[in-house]
């Protein structure tokens, strides 16, 4: 039986392609993570991965609802590689395990799955583990610090055992203690854990992988063009006023993840505003805020607190940012 | 002098949100956010409660309480002056906004035991607030209420077209968002320093 | 490239695929005389035409044989000559299958015409050709079906129409017989354009079309060379051009309001196939009885058929050669808009502009419907400019005083949004659905305040003739003395009571 | 203690004169919800509610004295609106008053009908006409339906017909497509 409505001839873009688009554009600076850093990033992807998977497989099966469609639009695996790209390379297992699982049942399932998430399921499981494990979500690998393929597994496995050895604050948690003891900010730029962090590669990558999305029109420029563009300016113009004591702002676009933030975490759909009047308030919020955390607030990075609180907004948002109809005044 | 107002506020709306980090005034916030407009008019009607509340409270304690020795006291006038105030704003909406009156309903009336709007003057003596310290910190932590109530409003409609499975419909999802709100409230924790 | 001078393109829109190609190869066809005619009364936008005519009797070509009932209304003519065999309930080409009143002609094959009547409108006045034109049975062919005389004005709402545009766009893929008219039939358009610039005294007419055609642009260019008072717009290929305030918009730059008609600002618009309607009409006398229809898509023989109204499609179907892949669906009207036929049972209407007999990817419908991600691609297409996720997400919950709010009427129900979504949600199907709900609320609410009214009425009738009654009793009372008044009570009293005895008493007897 | 007291007493004395003038001040009479709740309800005056109308039952929500869910002819959406112009939860029908039935209208047999004028007395909204010893009429288009016609006919020569769909009433259908998992109900 035919659906006897129109329209009868469809474009071929599906949601899998989207989806599939993303991963193809996190690869590049996954890549790079892994060449700096060490594997440790893979160990997470796989793991964030096989847990959503399975998740994703148990809540549909528990619905009633068809399993194939939906575990092959691939959205489960952007969430999974999301969090698991910004949790330390260096976490172990159940970290992973644990924050996926609240990103795909809490965040996204709870509120009917696909489509139907207030919130960025990624962030929503960041930061339940970030307050809950500060200790371990805030220790990166340093970069030189040769970490060993078994040892790699051991810490995946067994947790930290000669932690210090291999492990350091990232740079905008340690500019952050830095300033704190009254250190100049010339100082602490100048120091070897910031000047030679490669991390900046990494967000290099990132960028190129959302030039491609916007290239292939996956995402549209106005969300990651304003998050950039206002980091920047507020950084900048704090950092004329009192060079002092506030880093410069090629410090703060190059740190903490801000491409990967701009180009794949803030471009969420589902959760995301959907005009483009929305897209730029959103995006211009989500900068002040997570500029206002990183200075001001307790934690060192917040992207992923302000990108729930925007969340929030977006219904808010949404409604009050609608486009003038065709003909209307 | 200003900075101190400013920050007030900014703590009281954002860090220590009533809400969501000090978790009071759950009933209206459960109870309101049902539709846009009515939890619009619930914020008006409780910051006004909230300020002139605090302000007298605060005229209260200060001049009646603490000069004869009666701090002891303060919980039930401040009870006795806040149902005052809420009689008085029920009034006034019942002539002027018959129709808001009628939404709001129960609620109304139950500002006067929304433990926000007892525990922010409680907060303010026991800070030894000044009056316009007093008059900021209530307009602040009702700035901090309306904003919440009025965006957590705005996600329940959008949540009225989900699809979300039974056992979680209606309150269950509700507090889920208000959880994870609370979670991005977090984020806020330091500004204030 | 000067010629793209002055486009003013409007938000979204898509291009897809035209697939005009296939019905283009082969000249139109004059479909012949078929054996039975059925007409429709309901073949356009507004009041059932009223039949004239009885069983059994014997009509000729041209002839009248259903009154336009009112203004909004349009007549119906025999196309051919032969015999009303009856007139009842028959299958007729509408989205809900259902089936409608039809008069069916058994023709006799002799094509008598009756007196054909040319209108010279410069004798007998504006007016005069007005009121005869509501008889011509001519309706928009674009598809719309609007009765034409209501657009034939020199006025609206006081502003003086200006500019005439001719709606050549045809922006649905597939569809040729507006492409095909004007290659094949220039000099007819050229004059009926000519003509109506005259009868509305029009400042300006612009033909408006895409420009994948190029053949009729050719056409055109050299058909009014010497014609001052024509020019030639090519707009850009970009479905929905060819929506009436999209193409108004190309042309000329001007966004007609919402619930405004472009008449009032001085636009009128008429399709192509309609001018020459109205020329052949004026000129000929000859009222609206045939049109050219695109049969194409998976089809043996695709072309454009001239066809008399009331004709078998499923003859038509026939003379194409039938399906290449036997499916037995098709489409009337383009793939964006169309609907899929019940059957080809049905006849051709005035409103038949195109059949498509369906390729195999269209009926592809079993590709999962997955939850909208917000991608906000409908959004960027909708020439409309509306949100059509949320008009989406409130229609699909059943909150039809949200969908109005975010201007579900301002929606043409173009499918852009339906062609590039994702999730491949049926988005269309959702605003009718929520449109004609909405509708039927307003229609249940109408009915309600009438109920109310009258009950009102009753009640206050009942009220008064409660006291009416009152104070005729009071009356009467009056009339009568107190004394008098209650001895005569009593006396009845005395007799109902007596009577009471007997009948017991008799009562007890008999038992 | 007296200080306690007094200042107990002072308090309570100036909140309450206030109070007593705004009451004063600020005095409303007249209910616009009512209106607001008639203009809900389907006017079919049928009575299932247990009220003798639509307005009396209107009243009747307004004053807290009747529930929402008494009016089978307004259906769930009926409620639903109730619901939400009072604020109060949505309750499923009391089926006591009755199911919900498709619309119909009243058609009389002609040929049965002894013209008693019963019909016409009970009909809320005068939709029937005649005259005694005639046979009677149903302006179909504003017959409510509410069947109050049917008891009191003493030769059972009136039937309540549904309203067919024509192209004329006809309306899109809420869409239905395989694998609708975006509105499965959960087992």
């Amino acid at each position: 039986m035919i659906s006897n409505q129109s329209p009868f001839v469809q474009d071929t873009t599906s949601v899998s392609y989207i989806m599939f688009l993303v991963l193809v554009a996190l690869i590049p600076g996954i890549l790079v993570h892994c060449f700096l850093f060490g594997y440790g990033i893979l160990f997470n992807i796989i793991t964030a991965t096989i847990t959503v998977l399975i998740a994703e497989y148990l809540i549909l099966k528990a619905r009633n609802y068809p399993v194939k469609p939906f575990l092959t639009d691939y959205s489960a695996i952007v969430t999974a590689w999301l969090l698991a790209v910004s949790i330390p390379s260096i976490a172990p297992w159940w970290i992973i395990v644990v924050g996926s699982l609240f990103s795909i049942i809490f965040a996204k399932h709870f509120y009917g799955g696909l489509g139907s998430n207030l919130f960025n399921p990624a962030m929503v499981g960041y930061a339940i583990l970030l307050i809950s494990f500060p200790a371990i979500m805030t220790k990166w690998p340093s970069a030189y610090a040769s970490v060993s393929f078994g040892e790699e597994l051991k810490l995946f496995f067994f947790g930290i055992s000669n932690y210090d050895a291999i492990a350091s604050a990232t740079p905008l948690d340690y500019l952050k203690t830095e300033l704190l003891l009254n250190k100049n900010i010339d100082q602490v730029l100048a120091e070897p854990i910031i000047k030679a962090n490669p991390l900046i590669w990494v967000g290099i990558a990132y960028l190129l992988g959302g030039i491609f999305l916007i290239y292939k029109k996956i995402i549209t420029w106005h969300l990651p063009l304003t998050y950039l563009l206002t980091l920047f300016l507020v950084a900048s113009l704090f950092s004329l006023a009192n060079p002092n004591n506030f880093a410069p702002f090629y410090y703060h676009l190059l740190n903490g993840g801000t491409f990967l933030a701009a180009f794949f975490i803030i471009t969420d759909p589902v959760s995301g505003p959907t005009t483009p009047k929305g897209k730029i308030f959103f995006a211009f919020m989500v900068a002040m805020l997570v500029y206002l955390i990183r200075i001001f607030g307790g934690y060192p990075e917040g992207i992923a607190f302000a990108v729930i609180f925007m969340n929030i907004c977006v219904p808010l948002i949404d409604k009050l940012s609608q486009p003038k109809v065709f003909g209307h005044d | 002098m200003i900075n101190n107002y400013l920050l007030i506020i900014l703590s009281t709306v954002l860090v220590n949100n009533i809400v969501l980090t000090k978790i009071l005034g759950l009933c209206p916030f459960m109870g309101v956010s049902k539709k846009l407009e009515t939890s619009i008019s619930m914020s008006a009607a409780t910051a006004f409660v909230l300020t002139i509340g605090s302000m007298t409270s605060w005229a209260i304690n200060h001049y009646l309480l603490e000069p004869n020795d009666l701090i002891y006291l303060r919980t039930i006038t401040f009870i006795v002056v806040i149902a005052a105030v809420v009689q008085f704003t029920e009034m006034l909406m019942e002539k002027h906004f018959p129709f808001l009156y009628k939404m709001l309903g129960i609620f109304l009336p139950l500002i006067t035991t929304n433990c926000a709007v007892l525990g922010i003057p409680l907060l303010n003596a026991q800070a030894s607030h000044t009056l316009i310290e007093s008059a900021f910190f209530g307009f602040g932590g009702a700035l901090g209420f309306s904003l919440v109530l009025i965006l957590f409003a705005s996600t329940r409609e959008r949540l009225e077209g989900a699809d979300i499975p039974r056992p979680f419909k209606g309150s269950a999802i509700a507090m889920t968002t208000a959880a994870i709100m609370s979670l991005a409230f977090m984020g806020f924790v330091g500004l204030d320093r | 490239m000067k010629l793209f001078e002055n486009i003013f393109k409007f938000n979204g829109g898509i291009q897809a695929e035209t697939h005009k190609a296939i019905s283009t190869a082969e000249t139109i066809k004059k479909f012949g005389i078929p054996k039975k005619i059925i007409l429709p009364l309901r073949q356009h936008i507004g009041r059932l035409a009223k039949i004239n005519v009885n069983i059994g009797d014997y009509v000729l070509k041209g002839q009248l044989i259903a009154n336009a009932d009112g203004n909004v209304s349009a007549a119906i003519h025999a196309p051919t000559s032969g015999y009303i065999e009856s007139i009842e309930k028959l299958p007729i080409p509408h989205p809900s299958g259902l089936p409608d009143f039809c008069v069916v002609i058994i023709t006799d094959g002799k094509d008598t015409w009756v007196d054909k009547k040319p209108i010279d409108w410069k004798k007998i006045g504006y007016q005069k050709t007005v009121e005869l034109l509501i008889s011509s049975g001519i309706v928009g062919l674009g598809g719309a079906t609007f009765p034409s005389h209501l657009k034939l004005t020199k006025k609206d709402h006081g502003a003086k129409l200006t500019t005439l545009i001719i709606n050549a766009a045809e922006c649905e893929p597939y569809i040729t017989c507006d492409d095909m008219l004007m290659r094949e039939r220039i000099d007819e358009l050229i004059k009926g354009i000519n003509l109506l610039h005259d009868f509305l005294e029009f400042e300006e007419s612009i033909i408006s079309i895409e420009d994948n055609k190029l053949d009729a642009i050719e056409k055109i260019k050299k058909a009014i060379i010497n014609e001052k008072n024509i020019s030639l717009k090519i707009v850009p290929t970009i479905y929905p051009s060819g929506d009436a305030k999209r193409l108004i918009y190309l042309t000329k730059g001007i966004k007609i309001p919402k619930n405004t008609r472009s008449s009032e600002l001085g636009i009128q618009m008429f399709n192509v196939a309609t001018i020459v309607a109205i020329y052949r009409f004026l000129e000929f006398g000859e009222p609206s009885l045939s049109r050219i229809i695109t049969i194409t898509g998976n089809i043996k023989k695709p072309r454009n058929y001239e066809v008399l109204f009331g004709t078998p499609l499923e003859e038509i179907i026939t003379d194409a050669g039938g399906q290449k892949i036997n499916n037995q669906t098709f489409i009337m009207g383009g793939p964006m808009m169309g609907f899929a036929l019940p059957s080809i049972q049905v006849p051709v209407t005035k409103a038949m502009n195109c059949i498509i007999s369906a390729e195999t990817e269209m009926l592809k419908n079993d590709a999962p419907v997955l939850p909208c991600i917000r991608c906000a691609r409908c959004a960027e297409a909708c020439p409309v400019e509306l949100q059509p996720q949320e008009l989406y997400w409130f229609s699909k919950s059943k909150q039809l005083d949200k969908v109005e709010e975010y201007n579900l009427f301002d929606c043409i129900e173009c499918g852009c949004c339906s062609y590039v979504c994702p999730s491949n949600i049926p988005l269309v199907q959702y605003y009718r659905f929520a449109k004609s709900e909405i509708i039927e609320e307003r229609q249940h609410q109408e009915e309600a305040n009438i109920a109310r009214e009258r009950n009102e009425f009753r009640l206050s009738r009942l009220e008064r003739e409660k006291i009416e009654r009152a104070e005729r009793n009071a009356q009467r009372r009056a009339q009568t003395s107190s004394d008098e008044k209650s001895k005569l009570v009593e006396e009845k009293r005395k007799a109902i009571q007596e009577a009471m005895a007997r009948v017991n008493k008799e009562g007890d007897n008999s038992l | 203690m007296l200080i306690t007291i007094g200042v107990i007493i002072f308090l309570s004395l100036i909140i309450g004169v206030a109070l007593g003038i705004s009451a004063i001040k600020f005095k409303v009479d007249g209910d616009p919800i009512i209106e607001k709740i008639d203009s809900i309800l389907p006017q079919t005056q049928c009575g299932q509610c247990g009220y003798p109308g639509c307005k009396p039952y209107a009243t009747a929500i307004a004053s807290g004295e009747a529930d929402i869910n008494q009016c089978p002819p307004g259906g769930d959406d009926g409620i639903h609106k109730l619901a939400d112009l009072l604020g109060v939860d949505y309750k499923p029908l009391n089926e006591e008053h009755g199911v919900p039935k498709p619309k119909s209208v009243a058609i009389i047999d002609e040929k049965t009908c002894i013209g008693c004028t019963l019909c016409i007395q009970a009909c809320p909204v005068d939709a029937i006409l005649g005259s005694a010893k005639h046979m009677h009429t149903i302006i179909e288009k504003e017959c409510t339906g509410c069947e109050l016609c049917l008891p009191p006919c003493p030769v059972d020569c009136i039937d309540m017909v549904p309203i067919k769909e024509t192209t004329e009433n006809w309306k899109w259908k809420y869409p239905v497509h395989k694998l609708r998992v975006d509105e499965r109900a959960t087992p």
